[in-house]
C-alpha cells in the first residue's frame, strides 16, 4: 500500500523517447485505420465491411427504439398499451437468419484472409529475419547474420518473413502499418511475415503485456528502397578512431538496452542493477575499474571492474553477480546476441562516465 | 418403506420419491465391488502389454467401466432423478470441451509445423536461413 | 431464528434410539428437501470433476509433448502399492456404500461399523501413499525438505528434483512427471482426508441416532463424496502407475 | 410528465404502525451476520460488491488521470502496471462477477419462483463470507505489494514477478468458490422451489437468466479454480505446467485461463440480460416479445460460450485449426445475442412506454450493448481481430459490454427494486440526472478508445506515443464525467435512506411475484403460499389498485 503513497519521482524522459524521429501514422480517408503499408488489403476490407453492416444495424435498432419510446410513451399513469402481441414467428425467423447470413460472410471472408496471414510464401520464407524480444527492448537479426537493436530495416516490395523468440515472457510483434501482430512465446518460436509496399518509418509495438517497462518496448521499422538496404545503414557501429562517435553510439545503445535496470545519469531513479556512474575513475589517460564483492557459484570474492568482467557480465549475467543488495536478488538477462563491436561502444559510453 | 407420508408437493410430480429410498440388496454391492477388482487386475495385466498407441485408448476405457460401475451403483445414479443424472453426465460432457479444444490445438499444432508456420514447442534449435543450404 | 416457526413438518424416528427430524422452514415437503440436498451436491461433484479435470487436462498434453519423460517416469512408480492403494479404496467404497444402505434400512450399529471401516480405509489408504512419498523423496524424484527452494537459473533444474540414481537423466524435463504426480495426488489426498472428516462427521451423528430410513441425507452425501474420490483414483492409477 | 404513478394520490389505508418486514424483524448484529434471508444477505452483497465497484472506480480513474499525458502523469510504470491491474481485478472477481447474482439474484429470485427462501440457506450465507474472505485477501494481496500482471495473470510474466501473485490467486480461488455455490444454490433453487403452478415457461426471463448463469458458474468456475491453484503450485514449488524454463506452455495457461473467463463474461452479461427482459416489459406494460426465444437463448449462450474461448487467442499461437473453430463457433454466439436486443426493442414497439429513471437506465443499456455487441463482431473475425487484439479497440469493446452494459444493466435493476428492497423511494429527476451524466460519460470514454484502437494504439500501457494524445485526454474527460455522474447516483440512493419518502405497493406495476408479495417483503416473503394462475407477464391481470397505495 505504502508504495502508492509514497510516489518516487518521475523519470525525466530527457528527450530521447524510442519514437523521436517516427512521424504519426497517416490515417486513411474513414478515419478509422493507419494508411496500411503492406498487402493485407482484406483486413480493411472486412474492417469497413462489417463497420458498415454494425452502423446499419446499430441506426435500426436504437431508430426503432427511439421512436417508438418518444411516440408510444405513456402519458397517463394507467394508460394500457397499444399492441398486446407476444410473438410473431416470420420476424423472429427473419431476425434470426439474417444475420447468421452475415456472419457466415464475415467468418468466410476473415478466415480467408487469415490464412493468408499465416501461410508464408517462399519469396517471404527466403527473407527471414529473426527477431528477438526480450524485457523490453528489439533484437534483429538479418538474412545475412548482421543484427540491429531497436530498428529494423526492410525491403519495400520484398516479401518478409519474421521468425519471433522470447528469452523471458510473453510479447508481440505488432506492425499496425503491416496489420500484423504475433504472440511471442518463450520456448518456442512464431512467425509472421508481410509484403511492404511503402517506404517510410513506422512503429512496432509490443502488444502482449510483458511488465514494467511494456511501453517503451518500441522499435521503428524503416521501409527502405534496394539501394539504401545494400549500404546497410543498421550495420554502421562508429570505427575505433572515432571515439566521439562510439561513445554517442554506445550511449545510444545503453538507453535502448540497459536504462531500464541500470542508472546511468544523475537523474536516473533505477535500482534494478547496479548503477554505472563511478564503475570507472579516470585517472590521467587510464581507467581505473573499481572493486566490487561478487558472488561466483555461491563463493564471495572481490574483483576489478575492466573490460573482461563487463563483456563477462553482459554475455554471461548470472556467472558472476554483484554480492550488494538489492542486486543480489535481481537477475539480468542475457545479452549474447549483441556483437563484440557494439559492445565495446557500451563500455566507452561507460567510461566516459567515470569520474575524474 | 417410506415412514412419511409425501404432503402435496406439486412441484414436479414425476420426479416424486425417485431415488429417494431406493435401497440395493447388498448382493449386489458385492458383485460390484468383485468386478471392480477384477477390473483392476485386468488394468495391471494389459498395461504388461503393448498395444502402442491403443495403449491410453484401453487403459482409459476400462477405467471409464470401471467409474461407471462406481457411478451407477455405488452412487446410485442408476435410479436416482433425471435432473441428477443430467447434472453429473454434463459435468463429463463439459470437460470433454476442455479437452477437445486444448488438446485438439497441441495436436494440430503439428500439421502446422508441417506448413512451416510454427515449430513444436521443445524444438529450441534455430538455425538460421543464412546457414542452410539452399537458393538464398 | 424467531422465524423459524413456520414450517411444521416432522419426519418421527422409528425408534428410541433415533432422534426424530425436523423439515427446514422453506422446505413444504421432507422430499423436497431431500432431493434439493441431493441435486445440490450432484451439482458440487460435477464441479470437482471439472477441477480435477483441468489437472487431467495437462496430463494429457504433456503426455503427449513428452512421451519419453512419463514413460521412464511412470516406471519409477510401484505399480504393486498403487494397485494396493486401488483396492484397498475401491473395498472402503463398497464399506460405505453398505453404511448407507444400512442407514437407509434404519439399523443404526451396522451403519457405525461400516463407516469405521471407511475411516479406517482412508487411513490405510494415507499410509500407503505415505510410504510411496517417502520412497520418492529417498530417490530424490520428489525432495520435500526442498519442495520450496525454487529454481536454478544456472542448471536449469528445480530443488526438488534431484534424480539421485539418474534414472531420468536421458529424457527431456524429467521433473515434469513428477511435478504432475506430485500435484494430483497431492490434491487426491487432501479430498481423502476431507472425505473422512466427512465421514467422522457422520459417524458422529449416527451414533446420536440421527439418521434412519426417514432421514439419511447426510449419510447418503458423505458416501457421494467418498466414491467421488474413489472415482478420480479409479483414472489415476492407470495414469501415472502404468503410463499407457 | 409521463409518470407511473397516479397523478392525484390517492389515500386508501390508514396511517398505521409499519408492518414486520425482513428489515425490521429482528435487528441484533448477530442476527444480520448470521442471517439465513436470502433478502437480507442479498443486501450484503449488494454494499459489498458496491464498495468493491467503487474502489475499482477509484482505480479507473487513477489510470485515466495518469493517461492525461503521454509520459503518464501520475505514477512510475510499475506502479501504474499495478494500478490497471486492481482496476480489472477488482472490477471483474469481486464486482462484475458477484454482483448481479449475489445482490439482486438473491434479493429477487426466490421472491419471483415464489419461494420461501433459496434452498440452501447455509450455503448462501457460506458463499457471501467466502466473497468477503476473498475481498479481504485481496486487499491483503495490495498491502503486501501489490501484483501487476493483469487481471488475467498471463503465465510466465505471473510466475516471474516478484509479488504477491499468490495471495491473489488464492483470493480468487476463495471467491471462485463463493461464485460456484451462488450458482449451485441458484440451480437446486429454481428446480425445487418453485410456488405450484409456476411451470418452466411462467418463470420471468430473469429467472431464466439467472439460471443459464448458475449452469455456467458450476461448471466453469471450477476449472480457473485450479488454474489459479497450479499458478500458485508454480510460484511455490515450480510445477513446470505453464514455465516454459522447465518445459511447459504458457499457450496452456492461456486455454485454461480462458475456458473458464470466456463463459465468465456471460456469467457477467446473462444476469444483466434478465434485469433488461425484465425491466423492458414491467415499463413498456406489455408481454416480452418473443418470451420463449429469449428463454432459449440465454440457454443457448450459456453453452455456446464454452466452445468459443480461443477467440481471445487469435494471435496467441494456437493452431490454424484451432482459430479456424474458435472463430466459426464465436459468429454463433452473435445470433442469440441479437435475438434478444431485437425482441426487447420490439416489446418497447407500441408499449406503453414510462420514462422514468429505470427505464432510462434500461435504454442507455439496450444502446450501449448494441456498440458493445455489434463491435465483438468486428473482433469475431480472423484477420481483422489479427490487427485489432490487445488494442484499445478490445478495451472499448470490452468496457461497452461491461461497464456500459452489465453495470447499467445493474443500476438499473438497483432502480428499479430499490422500492421494493425499501419501500422507499429515491429522488427521480437525481436519477434521471445522473443517468444522463453516465451515459454521456460512458460515450465519451469509449468511443475514442475505439478510434485510437483500430488507429494501433495498444493496451496496458502506462505510456504511449503523443499520436494518440488526443483521443487519450477526450477519455478522460468522459471519465470524469462518467464518475461524476456515479458519484451523485451514490448520493441519492444513499439520501434516499435518509429521507424515507414511502413508495407504492406496486411501484412500477410488474405482474410477477416478486410484486405481489407485500413491499418491503416479510421474511418468508409471502402471507401464504402463492398459486401461479396466469401465464407470465400477463399485464390485463394488472391490479392499479396496487399502483396507488403506498407499501405497507
Amino acid at each position: 500500500m505504502i508504495n502508492y503513497l509514497i510516489q518516487e519521482p518521475k523519470q525525466d524522459p530527457q528527450g530521447d523517447l524510442p519514437w523521436d524521429g517516427v512521424p504519426a501514422h497517416e490515417i486513411d480517408f474513414w478515419g478509422q485505420l493507419p494508411v496500411q503499408a503492406g498487402t493485407f488489403d482484406h483486413v480493411d476490407g472486412l474492417f469497413y465491411f462489417t463497420y458498415a453492416v454494425c452502423i446499419i444495424f446499430f441506426v435500426i435498432i436504437t431508430g426503432v427504439l427511439l421512436y417508438s419510446v418518444f411516440a408510444h410513451r405513456r402519458k397517463t399513469w394507467d394508460q394500457k398499451p397499444l399492441s398486446n402481441v407476444t410473438h410473431n414467428t416470420p420476424l423472429e425467423v427473419v431476425w434470426t437468419i439474417v444475420p447468421l447470413i452475415i456472419v457466415m460472410i464475415m467468418f468466410a471472408w476473415g478466415f480467408k484472409g487469415s490464412l493468408d496471414m499465416t501461410t508464408v510464401p517462399h519469396e517471404a520464407q527466403r527473407n527471414t529475419y529473426k527477431a528477438t524480444a526480450k524485457q523490453w527492448n528489439w533484437t534483429f537479426i538479418y538474412p545475412d547474420a548482421t543484427q540491429s537493436i531497436a530498428e529494423v530495416y526492410v525491403e519495400v516490395d520484398k516479401p518478409v518473413q519474421f521468425i519471433l523468440e522470447s528469452t523471458d515472457v510473453l510479447h508481440a510483434f505488432y506492425i499496425p502499418v503491416m496489420r500484423v501482430k504475433r504472440d511471442i512465446v518463450p520456448g518456442r518460436y512464431q512467425s509472421v511475415w508481410f509484403h511492404p509496399i511503402k517506404q517510410g518509418v513506422y512503429p512496432l509495438f509490443c502488444a502482449e503485456y510483458c511488465g514494467d517497462d511494456h511501453s517503451r518496448m518500441y522499435a521503428k521499422v524503416h521501409v527502405v528502397d534496394a539501394a539504401t538496404m545494400a549500404d546497410r545503414p543498421w550495420n554502421k557501429v562508429p570505427a575505433e578512431d572515432k571515439p566521439v562517435e562510439r561513445i554517442a553510439y554506445g550511449a545510444r545503445l545503453a538507453r535502448q538496452l540497459c536504462a531500464s535496470c541500470h542508472k546511468m545519469r544523475d537523474t536516473d531513479t533505477v535500482v534494478t542493477g547496479p548503477s554505472w556512474l563511478g564503475m570507472f575513475t579516470k585517472q590521467g589517460d587510464t581507467y581505473v575499474g573499481r572493486q566490487r564483492e561478487v558472488l561466483e557459484g555461491g563463493v564471495t570474492k572481490t574483483i576489478t571492474t575492466d573490460d573482461a568482467y563487463i563483456i563477462e557480465s553482459i554475455k554471461d549475467p548470472t556467472k558472476k553477480i554483484v554480492a550488494e543488495a538489492p542486486y543480489n536478488k535481481n537477475s539480468m538477462s542475457k545479452f549474447d546476441t549483441l556483437t563484440d563491436d557494439r559492445v565495446a561502444c557500451l563500455i566507452a559510453y561507460m567510461k566516459s562516465l567515470a569520474d575524474n | 418403506m417410506s415412514d412419511h407420508t409425501s404432503t402435496g408437493d406439486g412441484h414436479a410430480p414425476g420426479e416424486l420419491d425417485m431415488g429417494h429410498h431406493h435401497v440395493s440388496s447388498p448382493a449386489m454391492f458385492l458383485s460390484v465391488l468383485l468386478a471392480l477388482l477384477f477390473l483392476t487386475f485386468i488394468t495391471v495385466v494389459v498395461a504388461q502389454f503393448d498395444f502402442g498407441s491403443a495403449n491410453m485408448l484401453i487403459a482409459m476405457g476400462i477405467a471409464s467401466i470401471k467409474a461407471s460401475l462406481v457411478i451407477a451403483f455405488f452412487m446410485h445414479l442408476k435410479y436416482d432423478t433425471a435432473i441428477n443424472k443430467l447434472v453429473f453426465m454434463s459435468s463429463f460432457l463439459f470437460l470433454s470441451l476442455l479437452f477437445i479444444f486444448t488438446l485438439g490445438d497441441l495436436f494440430t499444432r503439428r500439421l502446422d509445423h508441417e506448413l512451416h508456420t510454427t515449430k513444436s514447442p521443445v524444438d529450441l534449435e534455430w538455425s538460421h536461413p543464412s546457414t542452410l543450404d539452399g537458393d538464398h | 431464528m424467531s422465524h423459524d416457526d413456520h414450517h411444521g413438518v416432522m419426519i418421527p424416528a422409528p425408534g428410541p434410539e433415533f432422534v426424530a427430524h425436523e423439515v427446514a422452514h422453506h422446505f413444504s415437503t421432507p422430499v423436497q428437501e431431500f432431493q434439493a440436498g441431493k441435486l445440490g451436491f450432484w451439482l458440487f461433484l460435477a464441479t470437482e470433476i471439472l477441477l480435477f479435470g483441468g489437472l487431467f487436462a495437462a496430463y494429457f498434453y504433456f503426455h503427449e509433448v513428452f512421451p519419453e519423460t512419463f514413460r521412464v517416469g511412470g516406471q519409477q512408480l510401484d505399480w504393486r502399492l498403487g494397485a494396493l492403494n486401488t483396492s484397498v479404496l475401491l473395498l472402503s467404497s463398497w464399506t460405505m456404500a453398505m453404511g448407507v444402505r444400512s442407514a437407509q434400512t434404519s439399523q443404526k450399529s451396522k451403519t457405525m461399523i461400516y463407516l469405521v471401516l471407511t475411516v479406517l480405509g482412508a487411513l490405510g489408504f494415507m499410509v500407503i501413499k505415505f510410504i510411496e512419498y517417502s520412497a520418492k523423496n529417498e530417490h530424490g524424484l520428489i525432495v520435500f525438505s526442498e519442495l520450496f527452494s525454487g529454481y536454478d537459473e544456472v542448471t536449469g533444474q528445480v530443488a526438488w528434483f534431484k534424480d539421485y540414481h539418474g534414472v531420468m537423466k536421458d529424457v527431456a524435463h524429467g521433473h515434469m512427471f513428477f511435478a504432475i504426480y506430485l500435484t494430483m495426488t497431492a490434491i487426491h489426498g487432501l479430498h481423502v482426508i476431507i472425505g473422512a472428516i466427512a465421514i467422522i462427521y457422520v459417524l458422529y451423528g449416527t451414533s446420536k441416532g440421527r439418521y434412519h430410513a426417514g432421514y439419511y441425507l447426510p449419510v447418503d452425501l458423505a458416501g457421494l463424496y467418498w466414491h467421488l474420490v474413489d472415482l478420480i483414483w479409479i483414472f489415476l492409477f492407470p495414469l501415472l502407475y502404468l503410463v499407457p | 410528465m409521463t409518470t407511473n404513478t397516479p397523478a392525484v394520490d390517492v389515500q386508501t389505508t390508514q396511517p398505521k404502525a409499519p408492518r414486520e418486514n425482513y428489515l425490521n424483524c429482528t435487528t441484533s448484529f448477530k442476527s444480520w451476520a448470521l442471517t439465513l434471508d436470502h433478502k437480507r444477505i442479498g443486501l450484503m452483497y449488494l454494499i459489498g460488491t458496491s464498495l468493491a465497484f467503487l474502489a475499482g472506480g477509484v482505480f479507473a480513474l487513477l489510470v485515466r488521470l495518469h493517461l492525461w499525458e503521454p509520459e503518464g502523469m501520475l505514477f512510475s510504470n510499475p506502479t501504474y502496471n499495478q494500478i490497471f491491474t486492481l482496476h480489472g481485478a477488482f472490477m471483474v472477481f469481486l464486482f462484475v462477477i458477484p454482483a448481479i447474482p449475489g445482490s439482486l439474484g438473491n434479493i429477487v429470485m426466490p421472491l419471483m419462483v415464489g419461494a420461501k427462501d433459496v434452498a440452501l440457506p447455509k450455503l448462501n450465507l457460506l458463499s457471501f463470507y467466502l466473497w468477503v474472505i476473498g475481498a479481504v485477501m485481496a486487499v491483503a494481496a495490495i498491502v503486501m505489494g501489490g501484483f501487476d500482471t493483469g487481471w488475467t495473470f498471463y503465465a510466465p510474466y505471473s510466475l516471474y514477478t516478484d509479488q504477491a501473485v499468490v495471495t491473489i490467486g488464492l483470493a480468487i480461488f476463495v471467491l471462485g468458490f463463493s461464485s460456484i455455490f451462488t450458482g449451485l444454490n441458484f440451480i437446486v433453487t429454481v428446480h425445487k422451489l418453485r410456488a405450484p403452478g409456476m411451470t418452466w415457461f411462467r418463470m420471468p426471463l430473469f429467472v431464466w437468466a439467472i439460471y443459464a448463469t448458475a449452469i455456467l458458474q458450476v461448471l466453469a468456475t471450477p476449472v480457473l479454480g485450479i488454474t489459479v491453484l497450479l499458478v500458485a503450485f508454480e510460484r511455490l514449488y515450480n510445477v513446470g505446467i505453464f514455465d516454459p524454463r522447465l518445459g511447459g506452455d504458457p499457450v496452456l495457461f492461456e486455454h485454461f485461463f480462458w475456458f473458464y473467463s470466456h463463459p465468465a463474461v456471460y456469467i457477467m452479461v446473462l444476469p444483466a440480460f434478465g434485469i433488461i427482459s425484465e425491466l423492458v416489459t414491467v415499463h413498456s406494460r406489455k408481454p416480452l416479445f418473443g418470451y420463449k426465444l429469449i428463454a432459449f437463448s440465454s440457454i443457448a449462450i450459456a453453452i455456446i460460450s464454452f466452445l468459443v474461448w480461443g477467440h481471445h487467442m487469435f494471435t496467441s499461437g494456437q493452431s490454424t485449426y484451432a482459430m479456424f473453430a474458435f472463430s466459426f463457433l464465436t459468429f454463433f454466439v452473435a445470433i442469440p445475442t441479437a435475438i434478444k436486443e431485437f425482441s426487447w426493442v420490439a416489446t418497447v414497439w407500441k408499449g406503453s412506454v414510462a420514462l422514468n429513471s429505470p427505464m432510462l437506465y434500461t435504454l442507455a443499456f439496450l444502446i450501449i450493448f448494441a456498440i458493445g455487441g455489434l463491435t465483438g463482431v468486428i473482433l469475431g473475425a480472423l484477420n481483422v481481430d489479427l490487427h485489432l487484439h490487445d488494442t484499445y479497440f478490445v478495451v472499448a469493446h470490452f468496457h461497452y459490454v461491461m461497464m456500459g452494459s452489465i453495470a447499467l444493466a445493474f443500476f438499473a435493476g438497483l432502480h428499479h427494486w430499490w422500492p421494493k428492497m425499501f419501500g422507499i423511494m429515491y429522488n427521480e429527476f437525481q436519477a434521471k440526472i445522473a443517468c444522463a451524466l453516465i451515459f454521456i460519460g460512458f460515450n465519451a470514454t469509449f468511443l475514442p478508445q475505439f478510434v485510437m484502437g483500430s488507429r494501433g494504439m495498444p493496451r496496458r500501457y502506462a505510456t504511449y506515443v503523443p499520436e494518440y494524445a488526443d483521443y487519450h485526454k477526450a477519455s478522460t474527460i468522459g471519465a470524469m464525467i462518467l464518475g461524476t455522474g456515479v458519484a451523485l447516483m451514490v448520493f441519492y440512493l444513499v439520501a434516499s435512506l435518509f429521507i424515507r419518502k414511502k413508495a407504492k405497493q406496486n411501484q412500477w406495476g410488474g405482474v410477477t411475484l416478486d410484486w405481489m408479495c407485500p413491499t418491503p417483503p416479510p421474511h418468508l416473503n409471502f402471507d401464504e403460499e402463492p398459486q401461479v394462475v396466469h401465464e407470465v407477464y400477463d399485464y390485463t391481470t394488472l391490479d392499479y389498485e396496487t399502483l396507488q397505495r403506498d407499501c405497507d
